[in-house]
């Protein structure tokens, strides 16, 4: 008996699935009490057991921070790499594997301070990837210090006195840049909205940028307290080709907006704002070309055809005996 | 055909230096001889020179008395002050020695063709080969070749200059050179060493180079640019040295063996990526054409100045594989062994190669292509259930190798301490294991490491060590001064780290070590400087270090290969 | 007050280790003694336990037979494989011999005060003075002094549970350990490492600190950020390592003399940075607070492993000063020290220190503040004309600084090569003439270096050296073989770039040389590990290389500081 | 006599002048005949007479490249550092002396490219300095290798067979910034508009951002050639708050915008079009606050003053040989 009409389409179930939620966690997860992260990590579970990911055919990879310990909680391969370096790594594996899920953790110091270079051109490069910024607006692993998105004004160690400058918006930032083709907006206390953000960020090939607003009880107790308590302080993108809200979300949540991922500019105001703070889909265009893509992938090469070229390569370089050969090349 | 030859491109360092400047210069070296050439040798016998102001800073390279072929256009420049620039610069060199023959090339050009400036390479050809007798059909044929794909008259234009010429030396020229060609039995490619590594990229099975552009490395993927794309490969120019190493790190994760590009700055840069994958024991292959440092330093000149920061440059302690490549040959064939032995030990195989080989070209016997080269076919079987990521053997230091889409071989790759499942490990027992295994690779493959073969006497009164580029050099000087009854051997170093077994042996033979090497040492005499504070050059300290032989070493910064007479020359002052 | 002291945070690795988790471990360990402390010393004589969970993977740390108290609540935890778990490890511990005392702490607490997890430490403290015989009087006083901005109440109800503590003890326990204090006569500071650095910043007269956030090195500007605006300086937090290390150059540029401050990945990250600064000469201070490597390794734990990153890191030859702190006070001095070479040399300065002293606390003799600490006031006075930017002393190698603002000074300084106007220049001649003055630099300063003092004989069987923050360790224990008869002496180094002269001297009135440091060498008598191809320890490779001495080298990597039983016990087993 | 009323009010020669534009240079520039820095060089040595800025209080900094050789030719102080890294250099030396005038030259490459972490932030830092890229769309110095700015398509040594990927829009990317305060863009082809713009860039106080489409004879011959022979395909930006534009300019160059450089959005909106080129100035906030401004420069510390504090601050670690001195701190 199939089960499929009673369950929203996102939720691929079947009688075929093999791997439960638990299969793809491995251990338990060291972060705080109450930290976002935790939501995060539950969201992307649900979806990787949703669409039955095959668990080796997928990366997760990270830089370094408490976001970036991610991969060691899933069952699937993981890159726990070097502090904001997680995109060309992802790149790499990209480039290689194309038959891989890549996913990329990264947390807004990880993404937005050192690893900057590598975020902007990750977003022109557009490989097909899934990429969560875990930003909780502070250095959580290395025990709060301002990061760029920190609130202006906020008292950390290394700005006793209040940070000194405006936080950097990662989603106009992001939006400024060319071959942006999906950015979108989560926030880890509405965990169905971030599921489906997370899986209409999978579906789309190319580079899928989901900064997820994310709690962190241990040094910024009370940054999204108030938007926790009043819905009203949240703004929920819908749209046809964006995100189509759950009934009792959409209850719950009243302050909508109709909003057309494909009008970038209007994106880029959406973007600007953080009271409320937007939820969904902010941009979205399947047209744009992956960089992994510009390889020609059917051609089959083996160490036949590596050594036939190179002959062929060879020859275009060498003298030969007698000079009539010369003019073989 | 038929020569040995070593030719030097000419490359201003600035983009758009001033014209008919010192700086300006721009041509190229060509040592050739019967047998093969090894280096770019001493100075020149003979100079051709398109005005006289390029020969200024140059004259140190020319042999006094040599002769030099001047353009003599400039004698009746309209342009008064260069007219006597250049009377005042012929009556200096003739007063030095040297044997000016002016010679009417854009005249004689002129004859020919519109704009001569296009054609007097050509003609310049003709009358090098009348001087050294030449055989002008198979310069006739060589034109043909290389112009193939223009029209006739293009062809026959340049033929024609290129008799021109000959005749010129024939109807003015006396001088005759003669320097027989042996007819060689097997093909020869003809590379420079950057051309060289892209060749042995190629071959040894690797199918991605991240790379960032940087002088002298960046004509190597240049290279890989253009053909790896079909044997499936692909050159990514990232956006930075870091990104470039980190996406490579992924390749090679990925199943891959990856290969980074770079010269001595971005080499910095990348030191942190570095220890990630020595870390995480991920192949890595890097290539650091070398250049002149510190800092930006000198682009597009020579050294060897990057040694001690490859084995010694990251935090921590980060094993590596540490290998030079001493000819352009060795360009093509370390990339092979360098890609076999990061797959085999998953770790880190960092190429030094410098500015003297990437760019200079020479004939090399062609490789016998051989299937062992390449890269084993992405692994894709099941690993067996309970199998550790880091299965490190006691003996070897060896862990297998788990490449995504392995069934049942899942876990995360970390650069902080773990454990054998690659789980994050703070306790000191999993620290100390994880250090010791991936020191121990290096003593595995130490142990698989021939000794190398001493040149010239087994024992004597004096070994001279170096590494990479110098070697061809370095052997040169050493049978001269054997010629002269000197019983000095040389030494050369591949394997760097690991050091191949027997070294110390070697040295012991000797009663000196001198370490001759492109890079900086304060000089033995120095003021001031003595034992105690003495900087020595960098193969010097490894040596010292190691065998605690009071190795003493010889070295120069002057952005140039080191000419084999220098080091006759450094040999026999030492020797006295 | 009037004790020697050392506290050592106990700061588990993870964020959120699980609660009553062997990785959860948080706490103190203080080693106190009638004269100053070092070091963090060896294993305990006495443990106090909030839960038995914590002890287990530290009970090396614990001498044999030590008292261990222990909250007892756990015992009847209603949490029935709590209590289990609970009987079971005391049963083992007490098996093993250790003597322990369970004490009703929270329940003691709880008579007091109703969330007894926040007086517990103080009813603590009341046990301890109780044990160790303190005057409550001095606690009483310090507790009011801390809590000097609170309630009264605040202050009465710790008060009480120090009383309760201590009343405790008088009744339930026989064990009283006397330790007499000395009475200071002069006044202390109590200070952890990092804190002295920023201390040290503040008296150097530097204005101006750009760091990126890494553990272990992040608390010294934390503590500087708080401070630092109130001396008219700045911390800058960079958005990474790169920036951080060009926003100090640029500020040191600028006239200030700048301090960049990281651990291991960050200092890898600024090593092409560190070179131009070299390059242009232009003052640079770094501070290196070492962790655990290679990689991300391990973040809070103590290593020592950078040190031949740090002298040879950079590509080219970019000579540059490395000193290490061998003491708290040393992180002080080194600062203000580090500040007045980097102007006086024009030159960056490295300063390594590790965690074992940058979160450690002790008590130093308070400094006695100095104006000619400071840096001198910014130079704006006019340039005489045709002053050179790098009017290379030919003696010292040491040049003028020329800061924007100064009239008639205007230059363009470079990483690429230059003559002494800075202007680019790639001859040979400029490229060697700014290679040598840039090294005679360190001759200069060599030759103003003192010899090091040896510790213990001075002359004998085996000398220890070490560097940095083993100090007080080696020290100790070259005391205690010394007493039981060994001919043993102990060599500490500050200065490592240029090394002070007299040190190979010292070095040959001794049998042997051991190297004594906190980072990986191939153990000697490791698998296969042969003098060919053994990896030494980081010191080691720098006293082999420069004085041919067969050193040999003990390290570990236990992430640990060396205690100074282990010294000893190395020292005995190398010596028979 | 004053001769005020003669010149534009842009032009402050006056009897005053003591150096003329000769005395900003140094040496002879080593670009390629007909390359745009040339253009560049002489619309800020010629600001710099207008402005008299004094020799030894004017900084040039920059990168590495053809562009970055900039300093070697101005007769001030320079920095010529390395490879990506000029804005942390300037941001050390503004911030230590914001008594200096502080220029950057940078090259798509250097800018762009690897220096994209120190770019995003130096507009987030808004310190007061002019900023020059010289956007030449390729790596000069090494030789023709595609920068990130490249045309789609474009063959260099690095992308022989075409540019796999849409240029970054250096505009766009800026104006996603927090704390964008000033960007516009200038062509080296119209002398006296990009000398406007590097004055209007130079008299606001922040981050000034001046892309200059640049143009590189040696590498990209035909880039702009169609552009320069076709004023249509130049779009002049005008606004009373921003550009006036010089009556001969406004004749040659009839594609005009009258664009409030205060309105983002259509600032992103331009910044988006590359046919016709707009040329002018697209944002100005002169609201946005400086980095270097967070810091009391009112205060005088001398050695005395240090002295004193470090003994006050040492007394909070200091325990005294009698127990009451213990509580002096
Ligand atoms: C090269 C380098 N620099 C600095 C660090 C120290 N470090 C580790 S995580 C981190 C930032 C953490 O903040 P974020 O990326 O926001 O992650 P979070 O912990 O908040 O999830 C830093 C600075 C490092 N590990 N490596
Ligand atoms: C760390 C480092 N990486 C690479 C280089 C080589 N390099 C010098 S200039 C340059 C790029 C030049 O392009 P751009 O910035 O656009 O300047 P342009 O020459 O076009 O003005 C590169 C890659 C270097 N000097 N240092
Ligand atoms: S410190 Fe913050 S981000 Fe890190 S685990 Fe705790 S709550 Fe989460
Ligand atoms: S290469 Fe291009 S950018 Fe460089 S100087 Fe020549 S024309 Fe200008
Ligand atoms: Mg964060
Ligand atoms: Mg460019």
């Amino acid at each position: 008996m199939s089960t499929c009409t009673l369950i929203p389409d996102w939720c691929r179930i079947s009688e075929e699935a093999t791997h439960s939620i638990e299969d793809y966690g491995r251990g338990v997860p060291r972060w705080c009490l109450g930290c976002g992260d935790h939501a995060i990590l539950a969201a992307v579970q649900r979806y990787c057991r949703d669409e039955q990911l095959p668990l080796e055919k997928t990366v997760f990879v990270s830089g370094i921070g408490c976001s970036s310990r991610f991969p060691h909680y899933m069952e699937t391969y993981g890159f726990h790499g070097i502090h904001g370096r997680p995109f060309p790594i992802a790149e790499g594996i990209k480039m290689v594997r194309p038959d891989l899920n890549v996913f990329v953790s990264t947390g807004d110091g990880d993404c937005c301070s050192i690893g900057t270079a590598h975020w902007i051109h990750a977003i022109r490069y557009n490989m097909d990837m899934t990429v969560l910024l875990h930003d909780n607006e502070i250095y959580g692993l290395t025990k709060k210090q301002a990061s760029p998105t920190s609130p202006a004004g906020l008292k950390t160690n290394t700005t006793p006195r209040g940070s000194r400058l405006n936080p950097l918006n990662p989603l106009s930032a992001t939006l400024g840049v060319a071959n942006v083709s999906f950015v979108a907006q989560a926030v880890d206390w509405i965990p169905d909205l971030l599921h489906d953000i997370i899986r209409m960020a999978s579906l789309h090939k190319g580079f899928s940028f989901i900064r997820v607003l994310q709690r962190c009880p241990a040094y910024l107790p009370t940054e999204f307290e108030a938007q926790t308590r009043n819905p009203e302080r949240v703004l929920l993108l819908k749209h046809q080709d964006g995100l189509t809200l759950p009934p009792e979300i959409a209850q719950t949540y009243r302050n909508q907006e109709e909003h057309d991922p494909g009008d970038i500019h209007r994106a880029r105001e959406i973007a600007s704002a953080s009271d409320p703070i937007p939820v969904g889909i902010l941009y979205h265009n399947p047209a744009v070309p992956c960089y992994e893509d510009s390889v020609d992938r059917d051609r089959i090469d083996t160490a036949e055809t590596t050594h036939a070229f190179l002959e062929q390569e060879m020859d275009k370089f060498t003298i030969w005996p007698t000079s009539s050969e010369a003019r073989r090349a | 055909m038929g020569y040995g030859v070593w030719t030097v491109e000419i490359i201003p360092a600035e983009i758009q230096p001033p014209a008919r400047s010192v700086a300006g210069a721009s041509g190229n070296r060509i040592r050739f001889a019967s047998n093969p050439v090894t280096n770019g040798g001493d100075a020149a016998d003979l100079a051709v020179a398109l005005n006289e102001q390029v020969l200024l800073e140059r004259l140190g390279e020319l042999k006094p008395g040599c002769m030099i072929l001047l353009e003599d256009k400039w004698r009746t420049d309209p342009n008064p002050s260069i007219a006597a620039q250049y009377r005042k610069t012929y009556d200096e060199l003739t007063e030095s020695g040297f044997r000016l023959v002016e010679v009417p090339m854009e005249a004689e050009c002129r004859k020919l063709v519109s704009d001569p400036r296009r054609g007097k390479n050509m003609f310049v050809l003709g009358l090098l080969c009348g001087i050294y007798a030449f055989d002008l059909q198979v310069a006739r044929e060589q034109i043909a070749f290389i112009f193939a794909t223009k029209p006739q008259a293009v062809i026959d234009a340049n033929i024609n200059l290129l008799e021109a010429g000959y005749a010129w030396t024939r109807a003015n020229l006396e001088m005759r050179v003669n320097i027989p060609a042996t007819k060689p039995t097997l093909p020869q490619l003809v590379l420079n060493g950057n051309s060289a590594i892209g060749l042995g990229i190629v071959a040894s099975g690797m199918k991605a180079c991240a790379m960032y552009p940087i002088t002298p490395a960046t004509s190597a993927s240049h290279y890989l640019s253009e053909i790896f794309e079909q044997v499936g490969g692909f050159v990514h120019q990232a956006e930075d040295e870091i990104a470039a190493c980190c996406f490579a790190i992924g390749a090679s994760y990925a199943g891959g063996c990856a290969v980074t590009i770079t010269s001595g700055p971005g080499y910095s840069l990348k030191q942190e990526a570095i220890g990630l994958a020595v870390m995480a024991e991920i192949p890595l292959v890097v290539v650091n054409v070398q250049r002149g440092g510190p800092s930006t330093g000198q682009p597009t000149k020579v050294e060897q100045g990057d040694l001690l920061a490859t084995v010694f440059g990251c935090h921590g302690d980060a094993p590596k594989v540490v290998m030079a490549a001493a000819s352009i040959e060795d360009c093509f064939y370390s990339m092979i062994t360098a890609r076999k032995i990061a797959e085999t030990f998953n770790t880190v195989v960092v190429v030094l190669t410098d500015a003297s080989i990437a760019s200079a070209q020479t004939t090399i016997p062609r490789p016998q292509s051989d299937p062992a080269w390449h890269a084993p076919p992405l692994d894709q079987n099941p690993v067996a259930p309970g199998a550790l990521r880091y299965d490190w053997d006691s003996e070897t230091g060896l862990a297998r190798r788990v490449i995504p889409g392995q069934p049942g071989g899942m876990h995360c790759v970390t650069g902080l301490a773990h454990d054998r499942r690659s789980r994050v490990a703070y306790d000191p027992r999993n620290n100390e294991e994880g250090l010791r295994n991936r020191s121990r690779k290096l003593i595995t493959l130490q142990q698989t490491l021939r000794t190398p073969a001493v040149f010239g006497e087994e024992s004597g009164d004096m070994l001279i060590v170096g590494w990479g580029s110098t070697k061809g050099a370095i052997e040169e000087a050493v049978r001269r001064v054997r010629a002269e009854g000197a019983r000095v051997g040389a030494l050369h170093l591949r394997f760097i780290q690991p050091m191949p077994p027997g070294i110390g042996e070697i040295i012991r033979r000797f009663k000196r070590v001198l370490v001759v090497e492109n890079n900086w040492s304060d000089p033995v005499d120095g003021a001031g400087v003595t034992e105690d504070n003495r900087r020595f050059s960098n193969l010097a300290w490894l040596l010292r270090a190691r065998y605690l032989v009071d190795a003493d070493c010889w070295s120069e910064v002057m952005g140039q290969p080191i000419k084999p007479s220098t080091v006759v020359r450094i040999i026999r002052e030492r020797l006295s």
